[in-house]
């Protein structure tokens, strides 16, 4: 009966997403928003249901998490008349990849890294570089971005370590600019046209600009890399997660709360710090590196200011220090600003108010961080 | 023999002299209790101690060992451990969270095994997990139950149980208790008192410092006391003898009648 | 090496800009004393004064008042009334509700309302994303002195800039509610228990300090003869970087910090080759090299942690 | 409201919301309906050449409803590009992934029209640029959906290099330029065709888009006393280059790219703009047969955005697209091939004839200089004829 109870919310999720992405007349587009606030206040309204899904959803985790899997699979062939749609959500996995790299530095570790979009930049820029100009093949190239994003990371790491609190988040804006500018002003990084041309990735020959069929049913060019992106953020997710309910989790989120009382238990500041943000930095890397080969170009404006704000307000509506909420952040904010483009100018200002009424409302986050049980 | 020995430590900030030239020793197994008023300089010798103030001269041998220009969690991996006047727990996260970090010096796991061994992780956070019961379950029978609570929600003097239990949990030779019964009414005080005391049975091979403003604490749970005044050792010896110390006595009394 | 008038005038050229910035920053500092946060829109806020006193200038226009004289008193008064009061709004609504919680959350929350401000004035003033026009009131002209081109202009800003320091520094060191600020910014519950309205103190506080962005805006808009809403971006994180260097909670330190940010800018476009591309880059190093090696700015107290 | 009973409400709201649903559909049932996709930048800073595209663009599209002659409906789907990459190409991916998006008039900012060149091939989407000028965009591929109506940065900088030298004699030049691939690319080539036409660079300074303060780079150029001072970007960085020039005595000529050839320069810089030269590809709107027609139209269609420089490309490119589905249907691919073959097309831009790359041949450039406070055709100002003299004229005889 629970296990039903579990499909079957995961099923109306699922086709309210699907409904919501896909609605363009209004009549429709109406009828899901209709549905899903609906859905909202009958949970508010029925805390039993409420109890009673979550108790099932914890009852059976792992029909749940393969429930979720299985859906997550299907969503192309759910989206397939739309490559834009598939690269919407390809693009909302690629920043659960660099949410949960920053979460362990930001949510974590207390690192407050304003610089995930520098860190993004240089796996994406390595990607240009070591293809295009060095000519390694992609996936090549895929793997060794995210350790250049790593080494400069450390160069880095001197300031960050002596400055705390809001100074090191200036420190960290200081470096997005520096690296923007310097990235829009160097030669060898192709100035502000960025590295076009960018080879794409092969699997066993594969080219990913050729369209998959699935199940017979042939899929946008995008949907290889809506694939690739969600074995990424997957892999990324269970790393995070099991770090997280781990000494390393227990050590950084004690230095972050009360570095004295951190030390004097035998916590290297230093070693934790530098742990965190290297593998932040590589998480967050990967996620840029990808992003190059998916775009198949790098600009400096793809790397500024704003995406780091993008991402931090991915951590934080998700809940800080939560890998799950992590995961929501990135599903609703990166497809939730496309779907209200027909907004027009009116779109970016909006943006900034939700932010602004969730952070006051529901300063926790939509997933809030859950208590490490180490099971 | 004596585990920590202390030989003209002097601590200063800027041109304030906060530790002149100060002598302290304690044996394994023995508690000493440190007293002295406000800003005599009695949390600055905890604080050089541990590693988180730099001496200016002098020297500290703990275990044999020298401890200057050690950092902070180097020494207490040496096992020095500590409790703060006003308490550090991380309020977040659970208590028995704080009680594990005490233990993470000591791990066997490491980075690779977390993610790909998990299993070996898991039976190691599991056996921490019951010792921190354990320890939690000395002082009261109650609290393990409440183990998984943010510790921010458990009342005053159980977060001073879990502060005590993250000191002990990394298994110290020394123990640094920096005024318990701060903030605390005399029940709460005589119950603090019965835990020291379980914590002397339980551990009778642990040496402890202990800082306290209640002489009658000080009195229930040290046999050999120092005294302190503007950075200076001015008395040492049995209870009873500092206490009668004309300058302790000039210090405290001074001090009764500015407050009165 | 250019020749000595060159450099001079490169010096005045960042004195100028190091003025409006010292205005701004004197904000982010005076927030971060009371509160302990960074208040991130107050760029927009230093941007939406100068829309302010554009529109109060063009008010006056139409009603008649055209006098320097008289017009600029009135559009600074009526320019700093709006940032003030929209300042005070933007502390209640987005920085003291989450001065308590991680500062993770005053610093997106800022953010975002800078967006919204800017965005705000991008859709709803009238052809918002032009730069705009704006009026030139200050007496023109100048002169040459040894080939460094002064203008009456440049005079008159740094006499309202320094003004408006100085009429700070009154307000902090005299005032009854300058006492009440310092008193708040060196421990928030002793002086509560001294019977200063904490409430009422960090609403004066982000007044003043809004209000002197106002002031900036203004400046700007004369220097430069004309404004852009994009303007408060750079002008917010330059300010906060300057009064990051001066060290964060002290007024003289985000003055100076101002004044050394603006003239590192303008030397390093003067002296480094290929510099006008580089001048930020060279700007921001400083800034972080800065931080590494007195990371509490050049005035900021040396904080012992206390155990 | 209390009297309302709920009956009424929800009749009321049923009534309201099939209307909504049912009245596009009524009208205009007899024809077939196509879109077309407008993608520029609508929010930050270049927002105001983008919103002047798009009303160009719609003012095009309800010209050709209004239409009986015309086969089918159109209708349009705005997309806004913030002049980024990133977003750009989901813009892009967006248009192409609606099937009843027949073609694009497409991105004013160069960074975005090269970002999106390949998603535009990709999906067999004819996309024609109205604004970008970075040669690039045209001739790094021989795509057959990709078509450009303005001209590019070459033609522009030939022009205005050999105006500056051989015309009016200025020989020494100090050039200033935005670190965007369209400021740079413009120096580039200025410089180029600059020294050929015998021309002396003195420097070379890149700025950032957006900066406020040029005194410093202002102050350096004065150092070596340039006759001109050229500036290559967009209009809110030219107007604060040109008036920090005034005010720190620099006397030298002002001389601006296509970029700074809007309403917007004038007014904002008023009376410092007296004199300054600029270059555009095309003939100006108002002397063309059919501009000031547009201009007309464009004013009483009632936009709050002047059309700005780029107007008039956006307006063309939606009519040539236009021309080519009534002529081949609403087909990408048949569209794509027709546009690209287009011949000596009469349009408000003059002829339009696209070469192997899709790039408009008809390579008219205008002069133009600011003469009270409007953007004066060289030919007709009176700084030609003689009347007036150019600042910087004036300042060499000094």
């Amino acid at each position: 009966m629970a296990l039903v109870l579990v499909w079957a919310a995961e099923l109306a999720v699922f086709a309210l997403v699907v409904a919501g992405i896909l609605a363009e007349r209004p009549l429709p587009l109406a009828a899901t928003g209709l549905a899903i606030v609906a859905a909202a206040v009958g949970l508010r309204l029925r805390p039993g249901l409420r109890r009673a899904l979550v108790a099932a959803f914890v009852a059976h985790r792992r029909a749940a998490l393969a429930g979720g899997a299985l859906l997550a699979l299907a969503l192309p062939l759910a989206l397939r008349a739309s490559p834009y749609w598939t690269f919407v959500a390809a693009l909302a996995l690629l920043y659960v990849t660099i949410g949960q790299g920053l979460n362990l530095q930001i949510g974590t570790a207390g690192v407050l890294n304003l610089a995930g979009a520098a860190f993004a930049g240089l796996g994406g820029y390595s990607v240009g570089l070591l293809t295009v100009t060095a000519g390694w093949p992609a996936w090549l190239a895929v793997l060794a971005a995210p350790w250049v994003a790593v080494i400069v990371g450390t160069l880095l790491f001197v300031p960050i370590l002596k400055t705390r609190g809001h100074y090191l988040a200036l420190v960290t804006i200081a470096f997005v600019f520096i690296f923007n500018i310097l990235m829009n002003n160097f030669e060898f990084t192709g100035g502000p046209q960025g590295i076009k041309n960018i080879p794409t990735l092969r699997l066993f020959g594969w080219p990913f600009t050729a369209k998959p069929s699935l199940l017979g049913v042939e899929l946008p060019a995008h949907a290889n890399f809506y694939y690739a992106a969600l074995v990424m953020a997957s892999l990324t997710t269970l790393v995070l997660r099991r770090l997280h309910d781990s000494w390393l989790g227990l050590t950084l989120n004690t230095l972050r709360d009360d570095e004295i009382a951190a030390r004097c238990c035998g916590v290297s500041i230093t070693r934790g710090k530098l742990l965190a943000f290297c593998i932040g930095n590589f998480f967050i890397g990967l996620g840029g590196a990808l992003y190059a080969v998916m775009v198949g170009f790098v600009s400096p404006p793809d790397f500024d200011f704003g995406y780091s704000l993008v991402m931090l307000s991915v951590i934080i509506i998700g809940g800080v220090d939560s890998i799950p909420g992590v995961v929501l952040g990135a599903c609703l904010l990166l497809p939730l600003p496309e779907r209200f483009r027909f907004l027009h100018e009116y779109r970016l200002l909006l943006y900034g108010l939700v932010i602004v009424v969730m952070l006051l409302y529901r300063p926790q986050g939509l997933w809030p961080a859950a208590i490490r049980r180490y099971r | 023999m004596s585990l920590l020995e202390v030989k003209g430590l002097t601590v200063s900030f800027g041109g304030l002299v906060a530790l002149d030239a100060v002598d302290v020793g304690v044996d394994a197994g023995e508690t000493l209790g440190v007293i002295g008023p406000n800003g005599s300089g009695k949390t600055t010798l905890f604080n050089a101690l541990t590693g988180l103030y730099a001496a200016a001269a002098g020297e500290i041998r703990f275990a044999g060992r020298e401890l200057a220009g050690l950092e902070a969690h180097a020494i207490a991996r040496l096992g020095i451990a500590r409790t703060f006047q006003s308490s550090r727990l991380c309020l977040a996260l659970s208590a028995f969270d704080n009680i594990l970090i005490g233990m993470q010096a000591g791990r066997r796991t490491g980075l690779l095994d977390s993610v790909f061994r998990r299993g070996k992780l898991l039976a190691e956070m599991g056996e921490a997990l019951e010792r921190a019961s354990h320890l939690l379950a000395l002082f009261n029978r109650d609290l393990p139950a409440r183990g998984f609570e943010r510790v921010g929600q458990l009342p005053q003097i159980d977060r001073r149980r879990v502060e005590i239990c993250r000191a002990l949990a990394s298994r110290p030779k020394l123990l640094l208790l920096d005024e318990p019964s701060a903030g605390m009414n005399p029940e709460e005080t005589a119950e603090l008192m019965r835990d020291l005391q379980i914590v002397r049975e339980e551990m009778p091979g642990l040496s402890v410092i202990v800082i306290e403003h209640d002489m009658f604490v000080i009195e229930g749970v040290s046999r050999r006391v120092v005294a302190f005044n503007y950075g200076r050792k001015i008395a040492e010896g049995p209870f009873a003898a500092v206490a009668a110390h004309p300058e302790v006595r000039e210090a405290y009394l001074g001090r009764e009648t500015a407050r009165a | 090496m250019p020749p000595l008038e060159l450099l001079l005038q490169q010096a005045l050229n960042g004195v100028m800009l190091g003025v409006m910035y010292a205005l701004i920053a004197v904000g982010f500092t005076l927030f971060f004393g009371v509160l302990d946060v960074i208040h991130f829109s107050h760029g927009d806020i230093f941007m939406l004064g100068a829309f302010a006193g554009l529109s109060a200038l063009l008010g006056l226009k139409a009603a008649g008042v055209a006098g320097a004289a008289l017009a600029l008193p009135l559009a600074f008064a009526a320019a700093m009334l709006v940032t003030g009061l929209v300042g005070v709004a933007a502390e209640r609504v987005c920085v003291k509700p989450l001065a308590r919680s991680s500062p993770l959350m005053t610093l997106l929350a800022t953010l975002s309302l800078g967006l919204v401000l800017r965005e705000s004035v991008l859709i709803f003033y009238p052809r918002g994303a032009d730069p705009k026009p704006f009026p030139q009131l200050l007496p023109q002209g100048g002169v040459e002195v040894g080939g460094v081109a002064i203008r009456y202009e440049n005079l008159a800003i740094l006499a309202i800039g320094f003004a408006a320091m100085i009429a700070v520094d009154r307000i902090i060191n005299r005032t009854r509610m300058g006492a009440a600020i310092r008193a708040v910014a060196q421990d928030p519950e002793a002086a509560q228990m001294m019977g200063v309205n904490l409430d009422r103190t960090v609403d004066a506080t982000f007044f003043l300090g809004s209000a002197l962005a106002a002031v900036a805006g203004i400046l700007s808009g004369l220097y430069y003869s004309e404004i852009h809403f994009i303007m408060g971006i750079t002008g917010g994180v330059i300010g906060f970087s300057a009064a990051a260097i001066g060290g964060l909670g002290n007024v003289y330190g985000a003055i100076v910090g101002g004044l050394l940010f603006g003239v590192l800018q303008t030397t390093a476009a003067a002296l480094i080759p290929r510099g006008s591309e580089f001048r930020d880059v060279v700007a921001f190093a400083v800034v972080m090299l800065f931080l590494v090696f007195k990371p509490s700015g050049i005035l900021g107290e040396k904080s012992v942690e206390r155990v | 409201m209390n009297h309302l009973s709920r009956r009424e409400l929800l009749q009321g709201a049923t009534a309201l919301g099939v209307g909504i649903a049912l009245a596009p559909a009524a009208g205009f049932a007899q024809k077939k309906t196509v879109k077309l996709a407008f993608i520029g930048p609508l929010t930050g800073g270049t927002a105001s050449n983008g919103l002047g595209g798009r009303n160009s663009f719609l003012l095009a599209v309800q010209e050709r409803n209004a239409d009986p002659k015309s086969k089918y409906r159109y209708e349009t789907e705005v997309l806004d590009d913030e002049c980024k990459p990133t977003v750009a190409v989901q813009a892009a991916l967006k248009a192409t992934s609606d099937p009843a998006i027949v073609a694009g008039i497409t991105h004013y900012c160069s960074v975005t029209a090269i970002a999106t060149v390949d998603t535009y091939h990709k999906a067999g989407m004819p996309a024609m640029v109205w604004g970008a000028v970075l040669p690039e965009i045209t001739y790094s591929h021989q795509h057959v959906e990709i078509t450009r109506v303005n001209g590019t940065m070459i033609n522009q900088n030939n022009v205005a290099a050999d105006f500056a030298v051989k015309t009016l004699g200025f020989k020494t030049f100090a050039l200033i330029h935005d670190t965007t691939d369209y400021g740079r690319a413009h120096a580039k080539w200025f410089g180029e065709f600059l020294e050929k036409a015998g021309g002396k660079i003195l420097s070379t300074q890149g700025t950032a888009k957006d900066q406020k303060d040029y005194t410093a780079e202002l102050t350096r150029a004065k150092g070596d006393k340039p006759e001109v001072v050229w500036y290559g970007g967009l209009t809110p960085d030219g107007v604060r280059v040109k008036v920090q020039m005034d005010k720190l005595g620099i006397r030298a000529q002002f001389q601006g790219t296509s970029g700074i050839k809007s309403d917007t320069f004038n007014e904002t810089a008023a009376a410092a703009a007296e004199g300054t030269l600029c270059f555009v590809e095309g003939a100006p709107t108002e002397k063309l047969p059919g501009g000031r027609k547009f201009l007309e139209a464009y004013a009483k269609g009632g936009f709050k955005e002047p059309s700005e420089a780029y107007g008039p490309f956006a307006y063309v490119a939606a009519n040539l697209v236009i021309d080519a589905i009534e002529a081949v249907g609403p087909d990408r691919a048949k569209v794509a091939q027709r546009l690209k073959r287009t011949k000596n097309a009469g349009t408000i831009i003059g002829p339009v004839e696209f070469d192997e790359h899709g790039q408009n041949t008809v390579p008219l450039i205008s002069k133009y200089v600011s003469q009270d406070g409007k953007w004066v055709l060289w030919e007709d100002s009176e700084y030609a004829s003689g009347k007036r003299t150019l600042p910087g004229l004036k300042f060499k005889k000094m």
